[in-house]
Protein backbone atom coordinates (compact mmCIF):
# COMPACT_ATOMS: atom_id res chain seq x y z
CA UNK A 1 0.00 0.00 0.00
CA UNK A 2 1.26 3.30 -1.00
CA UNK A 3 0.19 6.39 0.72
CA UNK A 4 1.18 10.65 0.54
CA UNK A 5 1.91 11.79 3.65
CA UNK A 6 1.86 15.79 4.59
CA UNK A 7 3.20 17.38 6.97
CA UNK A 8 2.15 21.69 7.85
CA UNK A 9 3.34 24.89 9.95
CA UNK A 10 5.31 23.79 12.90
CA UNK A 11 5.50 20.00 12.24
CA UNK A 12 6.73 20.60 8.71
CA UNK A 13 9.48 22.91 9.77
CA UNK A 14 10.74 20.10 13.29
CA UNK A 15 10.17 16.85 10.49
CA UNK A 16 12.22 19.42 7.90
CA UNK A 17 10.06 17.93 5.26
CA UNK A 18 6.70 19.09 3.72
CA UNK A 19 5.51 15.83 1.84
CA UNK A 20 6.61 12.14 1.47
CA UNK A 21 5.70 8.96 -0.67
CA UNK A 22 5.97 5.73 0.98
CA UNK A 23 5.26 2.16 0.79
CA UNK A 24 3.59 1.04 4.17
CA UNK A 25 4.82 -2.24 5.25
CA UNK A 26 1.78 -5.14 5.94
CA UNK A 27 -0.49 -4.33 8.94
CA UNK A 28 -0.65 -0.56 8.67
CA UNK A 29 -4.18 -0.13 7.81
CA UNK A 30 -5.53 2.51 10.28
CA UNK A 31 -3.86 6.40 10.87
CA UNK A 32 -3.02 5.34 14.28
CA UNK A 33 -1.21 2.55 12.93
CA UNK A 34 0.63 5.15 10.34
CA UNK A 35 1.04 7.33 13.23
CA UNK A 36 3.14 4.27 14.98
CA UNK A 37 4.81 3.69 13.02
CA UNK A 38 6.36 7.10 11.92
CA UNK A 39 7.19 7.65 15.85
CA UNK A 40 9.01 4.62 15.45
CA UNK A 41 11.46 6.08 12.94
CA UNK A 42 12.59 8.36 16.46
CA UNK A 43 14.09 11.58 17.00
CA UNK A 44 12.65 14.54 15.33
CA UNK A 45 9.36 12.39 14.57
CA UNK A 46 8.52 12.95 18.36
CA UNK A 47 7.17 15.64 17.35
CA UNK A 48 4.13 13.66 16.23
CA UNK A 49 3.70 13.08 19.71
CA UNK A 50 4.68 16.32 21.21
CA UNK A 51 2.28 18.34 19.24
CA UNK A 52 -0.64 19.48 21.36
CA UNK A 53 -3.78 18.73 19.67
CA UNK A 54 -2.14 16.85 16.50
CA UNK A 55 -4.66 16.90 13.90
CA UNK A 56 -5.21 14.41 10.76
CA UNK A 57 -7.06 14.57 7.31
CA UNK A 58 -7.04 11.67 5.10
CA UNK A 59 -8.06 12.54 1.60
CA UNK A 60 -8.71 16.05 2.67
CA UNK A 61 -11.50 15.21 5.40
CA UNK A 62 -10.72 15.24 8.78
CA UNK A 63 -9.91 12.73 10.32
CA UNK A 64 -9.42 10.56 13.75
CA UNK A 65 -6.83 7.78 14.78
CA UNK A 66 -9.32 5.12 13.86
CA UNK A 67 -9.76 6.32 10.48
CA UNK A 68 -8.98 3.11 7.67
CA UNK A 69 -6.63 4.03 4.95
CA UNK A 70 -6.48 2.76 1.56
CA UNK A 71 -4.05 2.22 -1.29
CA UNK A 72 -3.36 6.12 -2.47
CA UNK A 73 -4.37 7.55 0.19
CA UNK A 74 -3.24 11.27 1.13
CA UNK A 75 -2.75 11.84 4.55
CA UNK A 76 -1.68 14.85 6.47
CA UNK A 77 -0.71 15.27 9.76
CA UNK A 78 -0.91 19.42 11.41
CA UNK A 79 -1.13 21.91 14.59
CA UNK A 80 -4.63 23.06 15.11
CA UNK A 81 -5.28 25.58 12.58
CA UNK A 82 -5.01 29.40 12.91
CA UNK A 83 -5.90 31.22 9.98
CA UNK A 84 -8.47 34.02 9.60
CA UNK B 1 -20.50 31.29 -4.23
CA UNK B 2 -16.63 33.09 -4.60
CA UNK B 3 -13.45 31.01 -2.80
CA UNK B 4 -10.54 32.74 -3.57
CA UNK B 5 -6.67 31.91 -1.71
CA UNK B 6 -4.49 34.32 -2.82
CA UNK B 7 -1.62 36.46 -2.52
CA UNK B 8 -2.79 39.50 -4.10
CA UNK B 9 -4.98 41.84 -1.53
CA UNK B 10 -8.71 42.74 -2.00
CA UNK B 11 -11.09 45.14 -2.49
CA UNK B 12 -13.79 45.13 0.02
CA UNK B 13 -16.25 47.26 -2.27
CA UNK B 14 -15.64 45.70 -5.73
CA UNK B 15 -16.35 42.32 -3.58
CA UNK B 16 -19.49 43.53 -2.11
CA UNK B 17 -20.52 44.95 -5.35
CA UNK B 18 -19.70 41.53 -7.34
CA UNK B 19 -22.70 40.18 -4.75
CA UNK B 20 -25.30 42.18 -5.34
CA UNK B 21 -24.57 42.31 -8.79
CA UNK B 22 -27.29 41.40 -10.72
CA UNK B 23 -29.70 40.54 -8.05
CA UNK B 24 -32.81 42.40 -6.92
CA UNK B 25 -33.19 40.63 -3.35
CA UNK B 26 -30.34 42.03 -1.93
CA UNK B 27 -30.93 44.12 1.33
CA UNK B 28 -28.43 43.37 3.56
CA UNK B 29 -24.88 43.33 3.17
CA UNK B 30 -22.78 41.91 6.08
CA UNK B 31 -18.94 41.91 5.55
CA UNK B 32 -15.52 41.13 7.91
CA UNK B 33 -12.69 42.10 7.29
CA UNK B 34 -9.39 40.23 9.46
CA UNK B 35 -6.14 42.15 9.34
CA UNK B 36 -2.70 42.35 11.01
CA UNK B 37 -2.37 44.07 14.28
CA UNK B 38 0.95 45.85 15.01
CA UNK B 39 1.12 43.45 18.01
CA UNK B 40 0.51 39.71 18.29
CA UNK B 41 1.15 37.24 20.96
CA UNK B 42 5.11 37.52 20.65
CA UNK B 43 4.73 41.22 21.35
CA UNK B 44 5.76 43.65 18.18
CA UNK B 45 4.88 42.16 15.14
CA UNK B 46 7.03 42.92 12.09
CA UNK B 47 5.39 40.75 9.80
CA UNK B 48 3.72 37.41 9.39
CA UNK B 49 3.58 34.33 7.04
CA UNK B 50 0.53 32.36 6.26
CA UNK B 51 0.74 28.82 5.62
CA UNK B 52 -2.06 26.78 3.89
CA UNK B 53 -2.87 23.10 2.90
CA UNK B 54 -3.68 23.22 -0.42
CA UNK B 55 -6.51 21.87 -2.12
CA UNK B 56 -8.29 21.02 1.71
CA UNK B 57 -8.48 24.84 1.80
CA UNK B 58 -10.93 25.58 -0.52
CA UNK B 59 -12.70 22.52 0.11
CA UNK B 60 -13.34 22.92 3.50
CA UNK B 61 -13.99 26.74 2.80
CA UNK B 62 -16.89 25.71 0.30
CA UNK B 63 -18.27 23.06 3.08
CA UNK B 64 -18.05 25.76 5.47
CA UNK B 65 -20.10 28.26 3.32
CA UNK B 66 -22.75 25.41 2.27
CA UNK B 67 -23.15 24.85 6.05
CA UNK B 68 -23.74 28.51 6.31
CA UNK B 69 -26.60 28.07 3.24
CA UNK B 70 -28.50 24.80 4.81
CA UNK B 71 -28.35 27.13 8.43
CA UNK B 72 -29.79 30.14 7.42
CA UNK B 73 -32.07 32.25 3.93
CA UNK B 74 -28.69 33.88 2.37
CA UNK B 75 -28.19 34.62 -1.08
CA UNK B 76 -24.25 34.64 -1.68
CA UNK B 77 -21.06 34.86 0.07
CA UNK B 78 -17.20 35.35 -0.82
CA UNK B 79 -14.41 33.72 0.95
CA UNK B 80 -11.26 35.42 0.58
CA UNK B 81 -8.19 34.49 2.54
CA UNK B 82 -4.89 35.84 1.78
CA UNK B 83 -1.32 33.57 1.99
CA UNK B 84 2.30 33.99 2.28
CA UNK B 85 3.98 37.07 3.73
CA UNK B 86 2.14 40.15 4.86
CA UNK B 87 3.05 43.33 7.07
CA UNK B 88 1.51 44.71 9.82
CA UNK B 89 -1.99 46.21 8.83
CA UNK B 90 -2.44 44.23 5.82
CA UNK B 91 -5.85 42.54 5.32
CA UNK B 92 -5.99 38.61 6.38
CA UNK B 93 -9.18 37.71 5.51
CA UNK B 94 -12.24 38.68 3.64
CA UNK B 95 -16.48 37.22 4.77
CA UNK B 96 -19.05 39.04 2.64
CA UNK B 97 -22.45 37.90 2.97
CA UNK B 98 -25.64 39.01 0.97
CA UNK B 99 -29.19 38.44 2.15
CA UNK B 100 -32.64 39.67 2.31
CA UNK B 101 -32.65 40.65 5.76
CA UNK B 102 -29.80 41.49 7.86
CA UNK B 103 -30.49 38.85 11.14
CA UNK B 104 -29.39 36.19 8.57
CA UNK B 105 -26.56 38.12 6.92
CA UNK B 106 -24.51 38.98 10.45
CA UNK B 107 -25.61 35.27 11.90
CA UNK B 108 -24.18 33.71 8.74
CA UNK B 109 -20.53 36.08 8.36
CA UNK B 110 -19.98 35.18 11.99
CA UNK B 111 -21.18 31.69 11.70
CA UNK B 112 -18.27 31.43 8.38
CA UNK B 113 -15.74 33.18 10.71
CA UNK B 114 -16.16 31.27 13.65
CA UNK B 115 -16.01 27.94 11.56
CA UNK B 116 -12.84 29.13 9.56
CA UNK B 117 -11.01 29.81 12.74
CA UNK B 118 -11.41 26.76 13.91
CA UNK B 119 -11.20 24.33 10.52
CA UNK B 120 -10.10 25.68 7.78
CA UNK B 121 -6.68 24.43 7.03
CA UNK B 122 -4.07 27.74 7.59
CA UNK B 123 -1.38 28.43 9.78
CA UNK B 124 -0.24 31.58 10.80
CA UNK B 125 3.70 32.33 11.97
CA UNK B 126 4.24 35.55 13.49
CA UNK B 127 7.65 38.01 12.87
CA UNK B 128 9.14 39.60 15.22
CA UNK B 129 12.30 41.53 16.05
CA UNK B 130 13.15 38.13 18.31
CA UNK B 131 12.64 36.04 15.81
CA UNK B 132 9.48 34.23 14.20
CA UNK B 133 7.32 31.70 16.04
CA UNK B 134 3.76 29.95 15.12
CA UNK B 135 0.47 31.24 16.28
CA UNK B 136 -0.98 29.23 18.93
CA UNK B 137 -4.80 28.07 18.46
CA UNK B 138 -6.90 30.14 20.69
CA UNK B 139 -9.56 27.82 23.42
CA UNK B 140 -11.51 31.17 22.45
CA UNK B 141 -12.25 30.60 19.07
CA UNK B 142 -13.24 26.70 19.76
CA UNK B 143 -16.34 28.79 22.40
CA UNK B 144 -16.89 31.08 19.15
CA UNK B 145 -17.83 27.58 16.52
CA UNK B 146 -19.03 25.61 19.67
CA UNK B 147 -22.48 28.52 20.03
CA UNK B 148 -23.39 27.49 16.66
CA UNK B 149 -24.09 23.43 18.11
CA UNK B 150 -25.43 24.58 21.12
CA UNK C 1 -16.62 58.28 16.39
CA UNK C 2 -18.37 59.33 12.53
CA UNK C 3 -21.68 60.24 12.37
CA UNK C 4 -23.27 61.27 8.99
CA UNK C 5 -26.78 61.98 6.99
CA UNK C 6 -26.30 62.44 4.20
CA UNK C 7 -27.86 62.30 0.81
CA UNK C 8 -25.16 61.42 -1.29
CA UNK C 9 -23.54 57.67 -1.73
CA UNK C 10 -20.87 56.17 0.24
CA UNK C 11 -17.57 54.29 0.00
CA UNK C 12 -17.58 51.15 1.97
CA UNK C 13 -14.37 50.63 1.46
CA UNK C 14 -12.85 54.34 2.09
CA UNK C 15 -14.61 54.11 5.80
CA UNK C 16 -14.10 51.25 6.44
CA UNK C 17 -9.77 52.50 5.32
CA UNK C 18 -10.91 55.66 7.61
CA UNK C 19 -11.65 53.59 10.32
CA UNK C 20 -8.27 51.73 10.08
CA UNK C 21 -5.99 55.59 9.92
CA UNK C 22 -3.53 56.09 12.54
CA UNK C 23 -4.45 52.64 14.59
CA UNK C 24 -2.28 49.75 15.27
CA UNK C 25 -4.52 47.92 17.09
CA UNK C 26 -7.27 47.46 14.46
CA UNK C 27 -7.39 43.39 14.06
CA UNK C 28 -11.05 43.21 12.86
CA UNK C 29 -13.45 45.36 10.64
CA UNK C 30 -17.14 44.40 10.68
CA UNK C 31 -19.26 46.47 8.21
CA UNK C 32 -22.85 46.15 7.59
CA UNK C 33 -24.41 47.98 4.27
CA UNK C 34 -28.42 47.85 3.92
CA UNK C 35 -29.87 48.64 0.40
CA UNK C 36 -33.24 49.13 -1.31
CA UNK C 37 -34.67 45.76 -2.90
CA UNK C 38 -36.55 45.98 -5.87
CA UNK C 39 -39.68 44.71 -3.86
CA UNK C 40 -41.42 45.95 -0.72
CA UNK C 41 -43.87 45.48 1.54
CA UNK C 42 -46.08 46.86 -1.08
CA UNK C 43 -45.07 44.66 -4.17
CA UNK C 44 -42.76 45.84 -6.86
CA UNK C 45 -40.31 49.22 -5.86
CA UNK C 46 -40.09 51.98 -8.41
CA UNK C 47 -38.31 53.93 -5.61
CA UNK C 48 -37.97 55.14 -1.78
CA UNK C 49 -38.04 57.93 0.07
CA UNK C 50 -36.39 58.67 3.37
CA UNK C 51 -37.39 61.69 5.89
CA UNK C 52 -35.48 62.13 9.24
CA UNK C 53 -35.62 64.52 12.08
CA UNK C 54 -32.30 66.63 11.58
CA UNK C 55 -30.54 67.28 14.50
CA UNK C 56 -32.53 64.09 16.87
CA UNK C 57 -31.17 62.04 14.32
CA UNK C 58 -27.89 62.86 14.72
CA UNK C 59 -28.14 62.66 18.87
CA UNK C 60 -29.81 59.73 18.86
CA UNK C 61 -27.02 57.68 16.36
CA UNK C 62 -24.26 59.13 18.88
CA UNK C 63 -26.06 57.68 21.82
CA UNK C 64 -26.37 54.62 20.04
CA UNK C 65 -22.60 54.31 19.33
CA UNK C 66 -21.93 55.53 23.15
CA UNK C 67 -24.27 52.07 24.47
CA UNK C 68 -22.23 50.07 22.16
CA UNK C 69 -19.06 51.79 23.49
CA UNK C 70 -20.17 51.40 26.76
CA UNK C 71 -20.77 47.34 26.31
CA UNK C 72 -17.93 46.50 24.36
CA UNK C 73 -14.54 47.04 23.96
CA UNK C 74 -14.65 48.18 20.49
CA UNK C 75 -11.77 51.13 18.89
CA UNK C 76 -14.08 53.08 16.77
CA UNK C 77 -17.68 52.91 14.86
CA UNK C 78 -18.68 54.70 11.76
CA UNK C 79 -22.39 55.33 11.03
CA UNK C 80 -23.77 56.71 7.77
CA UNK C 81 -27.42 56.70 6.90
CA UNK C 82 -28.73 58.65 3.41
CA UNK C 83 -32.11 60.52 3.20
CA UNK C 84 -33.81 61.40 0.44
CA UNK C 85 -34.60 59.89 -2.57
CA UNK C 86 -33.51 56.53 -3.21
CA UNK C 87 -34.10 53.79 -6.13
CA UNK C 88 -33.72 50.19 -5.78
CA UNK C 89 -30.57 48.65 -5.62
CA UNK C 90 -29.32 52.30 -3.71
CA UNK C 91 -26.98 51.95 -0.48
CA UNK C 92 -29.26 53.01 2.44
CA UNK C 93 -27.01 52.53 5.67
CA UNK C 94 -23.43 52.08 6.72
CA UNK C 95 -22.31 50.83 9.86
CA UNK C 96 -18.94 50.14 10.32
CA UNK C 97 -17.17 48.59 13.59
CA UNK C 98 -13.15 48.36 14.19
CA UNK C 99 -11.67 46.53 16.92
CA UNK C 100 -9.50 44.57 18.05
CA UNK C 101 -10.89 40.86 17.91
CA UNK C 102 -14.07 39.69 15.89
CA UNK C 103 -16.31 39.01 18.17
CA UNK C 104 -16.72 42.49 19.17
CA UNK C 105 -16.74 43.84 15.70
CA UNK C 106 -19.66 41.68 15.18
CA UNK C 107 -21.59 42.39 18.40
CA UNK C 108 -21.10 46.37 18.09
CA UNK C 109 -22.43 46.06 14.47
CA UNK C 110 -25.58 44.45 14.78
CA UNK C 111 -26.08 46.34 17.87
CA UNK C 112 -25.98 49.40 16.56
CA UNK C 113 -28.13 48.22 13.56
CA UNK C 114 -30.73 46.88 15.91
CA UNK C 115 -31.01 50.47 17.57
CA UNK C 116 -30.91 52.29 15.01
CA UNK C 117 -33.74 50.39 13.39
CA UNK C 118 -35.77 50.72 16.39
CA UNK C 119 -34.98 54.16 18.19
CA UNK C 120 -33.11 56.59 15.09
CA UNK C 121 -36.11 59.27 13.90
CA UNK C 122 -36.10 57.61 10.18
CA UNK C 123 -39.44 57.03 8.31
CA UNK C 124 -39.22 55.15 4.89
CA UNK C 125 -42.04 55.97 2.00
CA UNK C 126 -42.38 52.84 -0.52
CA UNK C 127 -42.72 54.33 -4.22
CA UNK C 128 -44.59 51.80 -6.15
CA UNK C 129 -46.30 51.65 -9.60
CA UNK C 130 -49.63 51.99 -7.72
CA UNK C 131 -48.61 54.74 -5.94
CA UNK C 132 -46.72 55.17 -2.13
CA UNK C 133 -46.86 53.71 1.48
CA UNK C 134 -45.24 54.46 4.35
CA UNK C 135 -43.47 51.32 5.69
CA UNK C 136 -44.92 49.84 8.97
CA UNK C 137 -42.62 49.47 11.72
CA UNK C 138 -41.72 45.25 12.00
CA UNK C 139 -42.17 43.55 15.05
CA UNK C 140 -39.23 41.54 14.71
CA UNK C 141 -36.95 44.29 14.88
CA UNK C 142 -38.28 45.19 18.47
CA UNK C 143 -37.80 41.58 18.76
CA UNK C 144 -33.79 41.93 17.51
CA UNK C 145 -33.41 45.40 19.57
CA UNK C 146 -34.59 43.23 22.77
CA UNK C 147 -32.93 40.74 22.68
CA UNK C 148 -29.72 43.33 23.79
CA UNK C 149 -31.26 43.75 27.32
CA UNK C 150 -32.32 40.48 27.68
CA UNK D 1 -45.49 79.00 27.61
CA UNK D 2 -44.66 78.64 23.93
CA UNK D 3 -43.80 75.73 22.17
CA UNK D 4 -42.54 74.55 18.79
CA UNK D 5 -44.06 71.21 17.69
CA UNK D 6 -42.94 69.08 14.84
CA UNK D 7 -44.64 66.27 12.72
CA UNK D 8 -42.93 63.69 10.65
CA UNK D 9 -43.68 61.00 8.24
CA UNK D 10 -47.36 59.90 7.83
CA UNK D 11 -48.28 61.88 10.71
CA UNK D 12 -46.96 65.33 8.72
CA UNK D 13 -48.91 64.31 5.34
CA UNK D 14 -52.13 63.51 6.80
CA UNK D 15 -52.15 67.15 9.09
CA UNK D 16 -50.52 69.21 6.20
CA UNK D 17 -47.67 70.57 8.68
CA UNK D 18 -44.18 69.76 9.63
CA UNK D 19 -44.39 72.06 12.33
CA UNK D 20 -45.78 75.02 14.22
CA UNK D 21 -45.19 77.40 16.79
CA UNK D 22 -48.01 78.22 19.75
CA UNK D 23 -48.47 79.78 23.07
CA UNK D 24 -50.00 76.83 24.78
CA UNK D 25 -52.85 77.90 27.09
CA UNK D 26 -52.96 77.40 30.73
CA UNK D 27 -53.30 73.85 32.25
CA UNK D 28 -50.69 72.10 29.24
CA UNK D 29 -47.95 70.97 31.62
CA UNK D 30 -47.19 67.35 29.94
CA UNK D 31 -47.30 65.79 26.62
CA UNK D 32 -50.77 63.83 27.58
CA UNK D 33 -52.07 67.35 27.84
CA UNK D 34 -50.84 68.93 24.79
CA UNK D 35 -51.91 65.57 22.98
CA UNK D 36 -55.48 65.91 24.10
CA UNK D 37 -54.94 70.04 23.38
CA UNK D 38 -54.36 69.10 19.84
CA UNK D 39 -56.88 66.48 19.32
CA UNK D 40 -59.17 68.89 20.42
CA UNK D 41 -59.00 70.37 17.46
CA UNK D 42 -60.95 68.17 15.50
CA UNK D 43 -60.91 66.69 11.96
CA UNK D 44 -57.18 65.54 10.48
CA UNK D 45 -55.91 66.16 14.82
CA UNK D 46 -57.72 62.22 14.70
CA UNK D 47 -54.48 60.94 13.12
CA UNK D 48 -52.47 61.42 16.62
CA UNK D 49 -54.91 58.91 18.08
CA UNK D 50 -55.23 57.18 15.70
CA UNK D 51 -51.50 56.27 14.56
CA UNK D 52 -50.48 52.92 16.09
CA UNK D 53 -47.82 53.56 18.43
CA UNK D 54 -47.62 56.93 18.94
CA UNK D 55 -44.01 58.40 19.30
CA UNK D 56 -43.42 61.52 21.04
CA UNK D 57 -40.00 63.60 21.89
CA UNK D 58 -39.48 66.47 24.01
CA UNK D 59 -35.97 68.39 23.41
CA UNK D 60 -34.85 65.41 21.09
CA UNK D 61 -35.33 62.76 23.92
CA UNK D 62 -37.86 59.99 24.13
CA UNK D 63 -40.80 61.24 26.19
CA UNK D 64 -43.52 59.65 27.39
CA UNK D 65 -47.34 61.15 27.88
CA UNK D 66 -46.48 62.14 31.36
CA UNK D 67 -43.22 64.01 30.41
CA UNK D 68 -43.80 67.89 31.92
CA UNK D 69 -43.68 70.68 29.20
CA UNK D 70 -41.35 74.00 29.30
CA UNK D 71 -41.38 77.13 28.07
CA UNK D 72 -39.40 76.91 24.83
CA UNK D 73 -39.80 72.96 24.88
CA UNK D 74 -39.15 71.43 21.30
CA UNK D 75 -42.19 68.76 20.90
CA UNK D 76 -42.22 66.15 18.02
CA UNK D 77 -44.63 63.82 17.53
CA UNK D 78 -44.13 60.50 15.09
CA UNK D 79 -44.90 56.62 14.30
CA UNK D 80 -42.58 54.40 14.68
CA UNK D 81 -38.85 54.63 12.95
CA UNK D 82 -38.37 52.75 10.03
CA UNK D 83 -34.74 53.71 8.75
CA UNK D 84 -31.63 51.40 8.39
Amino acid sequence: MSLKVLYFASLRETLGKSSEQFALPAGVASVGQLHAHLLARGDAWQALAGTKNLRVAVNQDMATMDTPLRDGDEVAFFPPVTGG
Amino acid sequence: MKISIQTEDFDVAAECAALRQGRSDVGALASFVGLVRETGEAGALTGMSLEHYSGMTEKSLSEIVEQARARLPILDATVIHRIGELRPGDNIVLVAVAASHRGEAFAACEFIMDYLKTRAPFWKKEETPEGSRWVDARESDDRAAEKWTA
